[in-house]
C-alpha cells in the first residue's frame, strides 16, 4: 500500500480510499502564506508568463540573491470544465484537461465511468489504450529530455530531440488521425486509422537512445543535474518515485495492470533521486514503451473495435487510475440516472509541484529550471475546476 | 599665503561655536586658499597634487555642511579638524605635523562618539588613531636622534621613515591585519560629512605624511616590495569585503582601504623600480591616485549621508537624478574607468607595476607581475562593488531629491571629478607626448626613453563623446512611450537587495569569506578580523569598562579631553 | 595624415558594418548543424533594421539613462576601433587616445555604463543578470587587462601594433607566453561574447547572464545595444586573430586597407569554425562553475605574463 | 565534437514543403454522397455547423463523421492584419492564458528541424519588448487577464496580436468568445504547418 495523493474528498492510496481529515480545494491555497524572510532576502516572482516557462504558472522564490530559502506556486491559469451532465461532453473536457497527456486522462475518465457502469472495455479496447498510452509516454519523455537539453543550451542534442518528438507526433497522427488523441477515445470504444508501421517506429527509437547516450557522455550536462532537486520522499509518484528507488507504478497497481502484466512489463528503477535519476528512468522508459507497444502490436493487428458509442446508462461510483507519463493519475465519478453528478481527478503534477517546492529550496537560480523541467510538470490539468 | 589660510581655517571653529554656518563659511574660504596655496606652489611636484585635493576636499564637505548638519556641536568640531589637517599639510617641522594630525584626529573620534549613541565604534576609532599617533611619533623621535632637528630633512637611514610608514599605515586603516574592520566601522560611524573627513582627507594627510618621509630617506627596496605586497592584498581584500558589505558606509569604508592599498602598491614601486624615470611615474601616479580617490570618495560619502534613513536601520534610501548623476561620475571613479581622474590612476597604476616587471626581467619580476595581477582582480572587484553603491542608491531604486545644495554639490563634484582627469596630464609634465595622429595631450608611461604605453584623458572623454552626438545625429531620436516594468506578467512586489546583489560572491568565494548559508541567514566573516576578535576578548572587556567610564556619551568629557590633549601638544610644541 | 584618416575610415566602417555579418554566420552554420535550414546570415542586419524602425516602450521609473546610454555605449565601442588593431594593420588616425590597457578599461566603461542603463529600469530580472556579471567581474576584468599586458610584457610597449609584428615571428609565435595568451583570450572572448560554455542565448530568464542587459530595451536603444554586441564580439575576436593567433597576412596602404577587410573575414573564418565547435559540443556550466572557468583564463594569462620576463 | 560531427552527418531534415499532417487537424467537408445534414443533428459541441463549416469554432471532435470528413487542407489561418515590418525579422512572444498544453507544444515544434520557422525569420523570444507579435493560446481566464494586458502594453509599436487555436479565438468548448486578434489560426490545436502557413502571411509573406 502506498500513498498517491488527494482525490475530491478522499486520500487515495494504491489499493483503498480513506476520507480525507479537512476539506480543502487543493494544497495551493494552503500554502499561499508569507514567504517573506529575514532582511536581505526578497521574493523573486517568476512568471507568470516566461520564456523559460511551457504554461503559465507563478512561481515565487524568496532568496538572498541566487540561494532559494523557500518557494511557492500559484496557477495562474484555471479553467472552469463543464462536466456535469452528458457523459459524452464531459468526455471533451476531459480530453483537454491536458492536451499532451489526453490518451491518459481519457482512459482513466472512461475507465471510471465504466466500473461505475459496472462494465468493462473489451480487450481490443483496452490494448488500444495501453498502446496510446505507451505513445504519450515516449512522446513526453522525449519532450521532457529535450526540455533539459535545451535549458542547458545543448543545440545540437535538444534540436535531435525535437525532431524525434515530431517523429513521434507524425505516427500518432497518422495511427489515430489526430496528434494528441482528440476524439479517438469514447466509453468503450477507441478509433484507430489504421496499424503501426513498427520498422519505422523502431528507428525513431533507436534514434532517440543514441542522442541518449550522447547526452549521458556530457560531463557538464549531468553535472547540472546531479545533486539538484533531491526527492527522496516515499509519498512520491511517477518516474520521481522510480528514480528515487521505489517500485511505485500504476502499471503495476492500478487499473489495466493486469493487460501491462501480459504485455511482459517489468518496472524500472533507479537509486539516484535527483534531476539526474529522472532524467535516467524517462530514457530507459521510452525503451521499455517502445517493447510494450511492439507487444501489443503483435497481440493483436486490428485494435479497432469501432461500435457505435454505447452510452453509460448505470447508475454508480468508479475510480479509474493509470499510469501517466509523470506518474499516477486518477478518477472518481459518481453516475446518476446515465448523468454525471459529480467527478474528481487527482493529476500526477500534484504531487509533482509538492516534491518540486519542497527540492528547490537550498538550490541556486539557475538550477530551478533543470529541476522543474525533471519532474514532467502540467499546469493545465492542475488548474481546472471542474462545474 | 600659507599664513593666510591657516588663519582663516583657524578662525573657523570659534566661528562655528557661534553660527554653524559662519563656521562652515571659513571653513570654505580657507579650503579655496588652500588650493590657491597648491597652485602657487606647483614648483614642490607632487605636493601640489595633496594640497589642491585636500582643499577641493574640503571645500565641498563645507559648502555640504551648511545643509547638513543637525547637531550643534558639528560645526566646531569640523572646522576644527580641517584646521588640523591644514596645520599637518602645512607643517615644516615634526611637531606642527604632530600637533595637525592630532587635532584632526580628535573631534573625528568626539563626533563619532556622539553621532552613535555606542561607545565601541568611537574607541576603535580614538585607539588605532592613538596607536598611529604614537608610531608616527616613535618615528619622529627616532630621526630626530639622527638629525637633532625637529625639522623635515634629508635622513641618513630608512628606519623613522619604516616606523612612521606603519604608522600612517593604521591610519589608512592597512594595518594592523592588512584588511582591518576597525576603519569601516568607525567611519561609517560619524556624521556624513565628519565620515567624508576621515575617510578622504585624513587619508590624503597619512599618505601625505608617508610620502613626505620616505622622501626623505634612502630608499629601501625589501620595504619597497612590502609595501606593493601588502598593497596589492588590501586592493584584492578591501574591495571584495566592501562587495559583500552589510551597508553604503561601510562598503564606502573598505572602499578606502583598498585605496590606500593601490596607493601603496604605488608607493612600493616608487621604491623598487630599477629606472628613476619609472620611480618619477609612480610617485606622480601615487599623488594622482590619492586626488582621485580623495576627491571620489568625498563626492560619495556626501551622497551616502542622504541616502541616510534612521541611523538604528541600515536600509538606505535613494536620491534623485540630480546628484545621481554626480555619483554616476564618481563611482566610475572610484571603479577605475577612464575618461575620469580614477581611470587614469589605475590606467597608471597598472602600467607602473608592468613596466617594473618589464625593466625587471627576472625572477624579481614576480612580485610587480603577482601584484599586478591582483591589483587587477581588485580592480574588478572595485566595479562591482561602486556599481551596487550606485544602482542601490538611486538607479536601480529610484528616490527623490533630498535637498538642493546637497544635490549640486554631489554634482559638482562629479564634474570636477572629470574636469581632473582631462587636466591630470599637467601633472605629468615629464611624460607628455603630443600630436601623435591627431591626438594630443598624451600621458605616455616611460621607464627609459621609448614609451611604453600612452593615455590621452581628454581625448577618451572627447571622442566617445563626439561619436554618441554622430550616432545620435544617425541614427535618430527614439520614438518613445511609457509603460509598466515588464515582470513576468505582474506587478514587482519585492525588489532585489543590495544584499542579494552581492549573495553570488559570498557563494563563490565561500572559502575566503568563511561562509555560512543557513535557511534563515547568509553570513560572511572577515577572516582576519576573526583572528583579532579572538585574541581580543580579554581586550573588548578591558575596552568595555574603559569606555565605560571614560567614554558615557557626553558632551563634557569629551570637551575636557580635547582640551587637555590640546594643552599636552601645545606644551610638546612649545619645548 | 589624410591617408591614415582615410585608413580609420575604413577600419572603423569595416568593424561596424561587418561585425554583425559574422554573427550571423555564426547562428546560420549552428543552426545548420542542428538539421535546419535555418536562419539568414543576414539576420542580424534584419533584425537591426526593423529595430531601428519600432518604438522604444520605457519603464515609467527609467530616467535619460535607460534611453541614452545605449547611444554611449555604442560610441564607446566605435571609439575602441580606432585604437586596437581590428582590421588595418598599423596605427591609424586617433589611434594613440588610449594604449592596449586603456583599451581594457574602456571595455569595462561599456560595461559600467551598459549595466547602468540595464539596471535604470528597475527590473528585478535585469538586476539578477546584473549582479552575476558583477560576481564574475573580476575575474573576467582582470583577464583582460593581464591578456592585454601578456602582450606588452614579451614587447616592451603596450602597442599592440607592435605585438603583432612581434609575434610574425616564429619562435616568438611558438612560445610558451604567446601560446598560454592565446588560449586564456579564446576562454575570455567566449565568456565576454555570452558564448557556451558560459551561457547560451535560450530563453530561460533564470539562466540569463548578459541577456538580461537587453532584456528591458526595444526599439533604437536595443538596436545600438544589440549592434554594440556584435562590434564588441568582433572587436574582441580581431584582437585576438590580429595579435595572437594569426598575425600574419595584413597590409599597408590605402588600398591595403582595403583589402584588409577581405582578409579579416578569410581570418575570422578560423574563429568561426572554432565556435561553432567549442557551442556545439558543450553544455552550459552550472553558474558557479563559470568562475573556474575563468579562473583557468586568468591563471593562464597570469603563466604567460610569468613565462614573458623570467 | 562529438556533436558537430553527429550534426553535420544528420544533414537538413528541413521540410521544403508539406510531407504529412493528421488529418482531424485539416479543413472540413460534407462528404461527398452523404445529405448535407443539419447541425442540431450532428451534436455539434461549439455550433461550428451552423452555417457552413466555420473554421475558428471548430474543435475537431469527429462527431459530424462521416457526414464531415477532413480534407487535407491546413491551410487554416486568417490574417486580417500583416505587418511588412516584419518581413525579414519576426520574433514572437507567446503566452498561454489558459491552454490544455497541446497549442503549446505544437507552437514549440516549430523551431524543430521539420519545420524550421526560422528560416523564414521566425524566431520566438522571452520578452515582450523584443516581440513583434504577441500570440495568445487558450482560452481567456480570470487569473491570465492581468499578464495579458500587461503583456500587451509592454511590447513596441508596431505589433501584431495572434489568436492560436480556437480557444483564444472563439473560446472552444470552454467559453463562448475568443479574444480580438490581427490573425487568427483555428485548430485543436492547429498543425505546425497551417501555424506557419499564417505566421508567414502575418508578416507579409505569400504564406507556405
Amino acid at each position: 500500500m502506498r500513498f498517491i495523493g488527494r482525490l475530491g474528498r478522499y486520500w487515495l492510496y494504491s489499493d483503498r480510499l480513506l476520507p480525507a481529515e479537512y476539506p480543502s480545494e487543493d494544497f495551493f491555497e494552503a500554502k499561499q502564506d508569507d514567504i517573506s524572510g529575514p532582511a536581505g532576502s526578497f521574493t523573486f516572482d517568476y512568471g507568470p508568463v516566461a520564456g523559460g516557462l511551457i504554461e503559465s504558472v507563478r512561481i515565487r522564490l524568496n532568496t538572498y540573491g541566487e540561494y532559494i530559502r523557500r518557494a511557492t506556486l500559484e496557477p495562474k491559469k484555471i479553467r472552469t470544465v463543464k462536466v456535469t451532465g452528458n457523459v459524452q461532453d464531459a468526455l471533451l473536457g476531459i480530453e483537454r484537461v491536458n492536451g499532451n497527456f489526453a490518451a491518459s486522462h481519457a482512459v482513466a475518465f472512461l475507465i471510471a465511468l465504466e466500473k461505475a457502469s459496472s462494465t468493462v472495455a473489451p480487450p481490443a479496447v483496452q490494448l488500444s489504450r495501453v498502446l496510446q498510452i505507451e505513445l504519450e509516454r515516449i512522446r513526453n519523455h522525449v519532450f521532457v529530455i529535450h526540455r533539459i537539453a535545451e535549458t542547458a543550451g545543448f543545440s545540437v542534442p535538444a534540436a535531435e530531440l525535437l525532431y524525434i518528438m515530431e517523429k513521434v507526433n507524425r505516427v500518432i497522427g497518422r495511427v489515430f488521425g489526430h496528434r494528441y488523441f482528440y476524439g479517438v477515445n469514447g466509453f468503450k470504444r477507441a478509433t484507430t486509422g489504421g496499424g503501426i508501421n513498427l520498422t519505422e517506429f523502431e528507428q525513431i527509437t533507436e534514434e532517440f537512445q543514441e542522442v541518449f547516450r550522447g547526452l549521458l557522455e556530457s560531463r557538464i550536462f549531468i553535472d547540472r543535474l546531479q545533486g539538484n532537486g533531491v526527492v527522496t520522499d516515499s509519498r512520491s509518484i511517477g518516474p520521481t518515485a522510480r528514480a528515487a528507488g521505489f517500485e511505485y507504478d500504476a502499471r503495476l497497481d492500478g487499473d489495466y495492470s493486469t493487460v501491462y502484466a501480459q504485455l511482459g512489463y517489468r518496472l524500472l528503477r533507479h537509486s539516484s533521486p535527483d534531476a539526474f535519476g529522472r532524467l535516467l528512468i524517462r530514457g530507459e522508459e521510452v525503451a521499455q514503451s517502445l517493447a510494450l507497444i511492439r507487444s501489443a502490436v503483435e497481440k493483436r493487428e486490428e485494435f479497432c473495435d469501432d461500435a457505435k458509442p454505447d452510452d453509460a446508462s448505470v447508475e454508480g461510483i468508479g475510480l479509474g487510475r493509470i499510469e501517466s507519463p509523470s506518474g499516477d493519475l486518477a478518477y472518481s465519478v459518481n453516475l446518476h440516472d446515465g448523468r454525471l453528478i459529480e467527478l474528481s481527478l487527482l493529476p500526477p503534477s500534484v504531487p509533482n509541484i509538492r516534491l518540486f517546492l519542497e527540492s528547490v529550496v537550498s538550490s541556486g537560480f539557475t538550477d530551478v529550471p533543470f529541476n522543474w523541467e525533471s519532474f514532467g510538470i502540467w499546469m493545465s490539468e492542475v488548474g481546472v475546476k471542474f462545474v | 599665503m600659507v599664513a593666510i589660510t591657516l588663519f582663516i581655517l583657524g578662525v573657523a571653529p570659534p566661528l562655528g561655536l557661534l553660527r554653524k554656518k559662519l563656521g562652515y563659511s571659513a571653513s570654505a574660504l580657507g579650503s579655496v586658499a588652500m588650493i590657491y596655496t597648491g597652485i602657487e606652489l606647483h614648483t614642490l611636484g607632487v605636493v601640489t597634487i595633496f594640497y589642491i585635493a585636500a582643499g577641493l576636499a574640503w571645500l565641498f564637505s563645507s559648502i555640504y555642511s551648511m545643509s547638513y548638519d543637525h547637531y550643534t556641536w558639528l560645526a566646531p568640531l569640523f572646522s576644527l579638524s580641517v584646521f588640523g589637517m591644514a596645520i599637518a599639510l602645512t607643517a615644516s617641522n615634526f611637531l606642527a605635523f604632530l600637533t595637525g594630525y592630532e587635532v584632526m584626529t580628535i573631534p573625528a573620534y568626539v563626533a563619532v562618539g556622539l553621532h552613535r549613541k555606542t561607545d565601541y565604534p568611537a574607541f576603535l576609532f580614538m585607539a588605532f588613531s592613538e596607536l598611529s599617533t604614537l608610531l608616527v611619533f616613535a618615528g619622529f623621535l627616532y630621526s630626530y636622534t639622527l638629525t637633532w632637528s625637529f625639522s623635515f630633512q634629508p635622513l641618513a637611514a630608512a628606519w623613522p621613515a619604516l616606523l612612521c610608514s606603519l604608522g600612517f599605515m593604521i591610519k589608512m586603516g592597512i594595518l594592523p591585519f592588512m584588511v582591518a574592520e576597525w576603519l569601516p566601522i568607525a567611519h561609517g560611524n560619524a556624521p556624513a560629512n565628519m565620515s567624508s573627513l576621515m575617510s578622504a582627507s585624513m587619508t590624503l594627510i597619512a599618505a601625505y605624511g608617508l610620502v613626505k618621509m620616505i622622501l626623505l630617506s634612502p630608499g629601501s627596496t625589501a620595504f619597497g616590495y612590502f609595501l606593493m605586497g601588502i598593497g596589492a592584498f588590501s586592493v584584492f581584500f578591501g574591495a571584495l569585503y566592501a562587495y559583500v558589505s552589510g551597508h553604503n558606509k561601510a562598503l564606502l569604508g573598505f572602499s578606502t582601504i583598498e585605496n590606500s592599498g593601490a596607493f601603496l602598491t604605488l608607493v612600493g614601486v616608487f621604491l623598487t623600480a630599477p629606472t628613476h624615470l619609472l620611480s618619477m611615474f609612480a610617485l606622480i601616479s601615487a599623488a594622482v591616485y590619492i586626488l582621485a580617490h580623495t576627491l571620489s570618495k568625498t563626492g560619495l560619502f556626501l551622497l551616502a549621508g542622504m541616502t541616510e534613513s534612521d541611523p538604528s536601520s541600515h536600509s538606505e534610501k535613494a536620491v534623485g537624478s540630480l546628484s545621481l548623476s554626480g555619483a554616476i561620475v564618481l563611482t566610475a571613479s572610484m571603479s577605475g574607468l577612464l575618461p575620469t581622474v580614477g581611470g587614469v590612476a589605475t590606467w597608471a597604476l597598472l602600467q607602473s607595476l608592468f613596466m617594473e616587471a618589464y625593466v625587471l626581467h627576472s625572477s624579481l619580476a614576480v612580485f610587480p607581475i603577482v601584484a599586478g595581477s591582483v591589483v587587477a582582480m581588485g580592480e574588478g572587484f572595485a566595479m562591482s562593488t561602486m556599481l551596487k553603491f550606485v544602482l542601490f542608491s538611486g538607479v536601480f531604486r529610484k528616490g527623490g531629491l533630498r535637498g538642493v545644495t546637497r544635490s549640486v554639490t554631489v554634482l559638482a563634484v562629479g564634474l570636477t571629478v572629470l574636469a581632473a582627469g582631462s587636466l591630470i596630464y599637467l601633472a605629468y609634465a615629464p611624460f607628455l607626448v603630443s600630436n601623435t595622429l591627431g591626438v594630443y595631450g598624451i600621458i605616455a608611461s616611460k621607464f627609459a626613453g621609448e614609451p611604453f604605453g600612452g593615455v590621452s584623458p581628454l581625448y577618451t572623454l572627447l571622442l566617445p563623446l563626439i561619436l554618441a552626438v554622430l550616432v545620435f545625429a544617425f541614427t535618430g531620436k527614439p520614438k518613445t512611450r511609457r509603460s509598466e516594468v515588464w515582470n513576468g506578467g505582474t506587478a514587482i512586489d519585492d525588489r532585489y537587495t543590495p544584499f542579494a546583489y552581492s549573495t553570488n560572491v559570498r557563494l563563490m568565494l565561500g572559502k575566503v569569506l568563511f561562509t555560512r548559508v543557513r535557511n534563515d541567514a547568509v553570513e560572511v566573516s572577515n577572516a582576519s578580523w576573526l583572528i583579532l576578535y579572538r585574541l581580543s576578548t580579554l581586550f573588548a572587556i578591558l575596552s568595555k569598562t574603559l569606555s565605560r567610564t571614560y567614554m558615557n556619551s557626553r558632551l563634557g568629557w569629551y570637551v575636557v579631553y580635547m582640551v587637555a590633549a590640546l594643552i599636552v601638544v601645545t606644551l610638546v610644541v612649545m619645548i | 595624415m589624410i591617408e591614415q584618416i582615410v585608413e580609420a575610415i575604413i577600419q572603423v566602417t569595416g568593424a561596424v558594418l561587418l561585425s554583425p555579418l559574422y554573427s550571423g554566420i555564426i547562428d546560420k552554420l549552428k543552426g545548420m548543424v542542428s538539421m535546419k535550414r535555418s536562419q539568414s546570415v543576414l539576420q542580424p542586419y534584419h533584425d537591426l533594421t526593423k529595430l531601428m524602425r519600432k518604438k522604444t516602450v520605457i519603464p515609467y521609473d527609467a530616467t535619460w539613462l535607460f534611453v541614452y546610454g545605449p547611444y554611449f555605449t555604442f560610441a564607446i565601442y566605435l571609439a575602441i576601433s580606432f585604437v586596437i588593431p581590428v582590421v588595418y594593420p598599423s596605427p591609424v588616425f586617433l589611434t594613440p587616445t588610449v594604449d592596449f590597457l586603456g583599451g581594457a578599461l574602456l571595455f569595462s566603461l561599456v560595461a559600467f555604463v551598459k549595466i547602468l542603463c540595464a539596471a535604470d529600469s528597475g527590473s528585478n530580472y535585469v538586476a539578477l543578470g546584473v549582479s552575476r556579471i558583477a560576481s564574475f567581474g573580476f575575474l573576467a576584468e582582470a583577464t583582460l587587462v593581464t591578456v592585454f599586458f601578456g602582450v606588452a610584457l614579451a614587447t616592451g610597449t603596450n602597442n599592440p601594433y607592435v605585438e603583432s609584428h612581434y609575434a610574425l615571428e616564429a619562435p616568438n609565435y611558438l612560445s610558451l607566453d604567446h601560446l598560454f595568451a592565446t588560449v586564456s583570450f579564446f576562454l575570455l572572448w567566449l565568456f565576454e561574447t555570452g558564448r557556451l560554455p558560459v551561457e547560451s542565448q535560450g530563453l530561460s530568464e533564470l539562466g540569463m547572464v548578459d541577456d538580461a542587459l537587453t532584456y528591458e530595451h526595444s526599439g533604437k536603444p536595443l538596436a545600438l545595444l544589440k549592434w554594440g554586441s556584435y562590434l564588441k564580439s568582433y572587436l574582441l575576436g580581431s584582437v585576438w586573430i590580429n595579435v595572437f593567433l594569426i598575425p600574419w597576412g595584413g597590409q599597408l596602404g590605402v588600398a591595403g586597407a582595403l583589402a584588409d577587410v577581405g582578409i579579416m573575414f578569410i581570418k575570422w573564418c578560423v574563429l568561426i569554425a572554432l565556435t561553432l565547435a567549442v557551442e556545439t559540443s558543450f553544455a552550459k556550466l552550472r553558474l558557479f562553475k563559470v568562475q573556474d572557468h575563468l579562473a583557468l583564463a586568468f591563471v593562464l594569462s597570469v603563466f604567460s605574463l610569468l613565462f614573458s620576463v623570467i | 565534437m562529438k556533436w558537430l560531427l553527429r550534426g553535420i552527418g544528420k544533414g537538413i531534415k528541413t521540410e521544403r514543403s508539406p510531407v504529412e499532417v493528421a488529418d482531424w487537424t485539416t479543413k472540413l467537408q460534407p462528404s461527398s454522397g452523404e445529405p448535407a445534414p443539419q447541425n442540431r443533428d450532428l451534436h455539434c459541441p461549439t455550433s461550428a455547423l451552423e452555417d457552413g463549416w466555420k473554421a475558428e469554432r471548430c474543435v475537431f471532435c469527429r462527431r459530424c463523421y462521416p457526414s464531415y470528413s477532413p480534407s487535407g487542407e491546413y491551410r487554416l489561418g486568417k490574417t486580417i492584419r500583416a505587418e511588412r515590418t516584419f518581413r525579414r525579422s519576426f520574433y514572437l512572444y507567446p503566452i498561454d492564458v489558459g491552454t490544455c498544453g497541446a497549442c503549446n507544444t505544437e507552437f514549440k515544434l516549430l523551431a524543430s528541424p521539420q519545420y524550421d520557422m526560422t528560416r523564414f525569420g521566425i524566431f520566438f523570444t522571452n520578452t515582450p519588448r523584443h516581440a513583434d507579435a504577441l500570440v495568445v493560446m487558450g482560452v481567456m481566464t480570470e487569473g491570465m487577464q492581468e499578464a495579458y494586458r500587461r503583456a500587451y502594453d509592454a511590447m513596441p509599436e508596431p505589433k501584431l496580436v495572434i489568436a492560436l487555436g480556437t480557444c483564444a479565438l472563439s473560446g472552444g468548448i470552454f467559453s463562448s468568445d475568443g479574444i480580438v486578434a490581427d490573425v487568427a489560426i483555428p485548430g485543436c490545436p492547429p498543425a505546425p504547418y497551417t501555424l506557419l502557413d499564417a505566421l508567414v502571411k502575418a508578416k507579409g509573406g505569400k504564406g507556405w
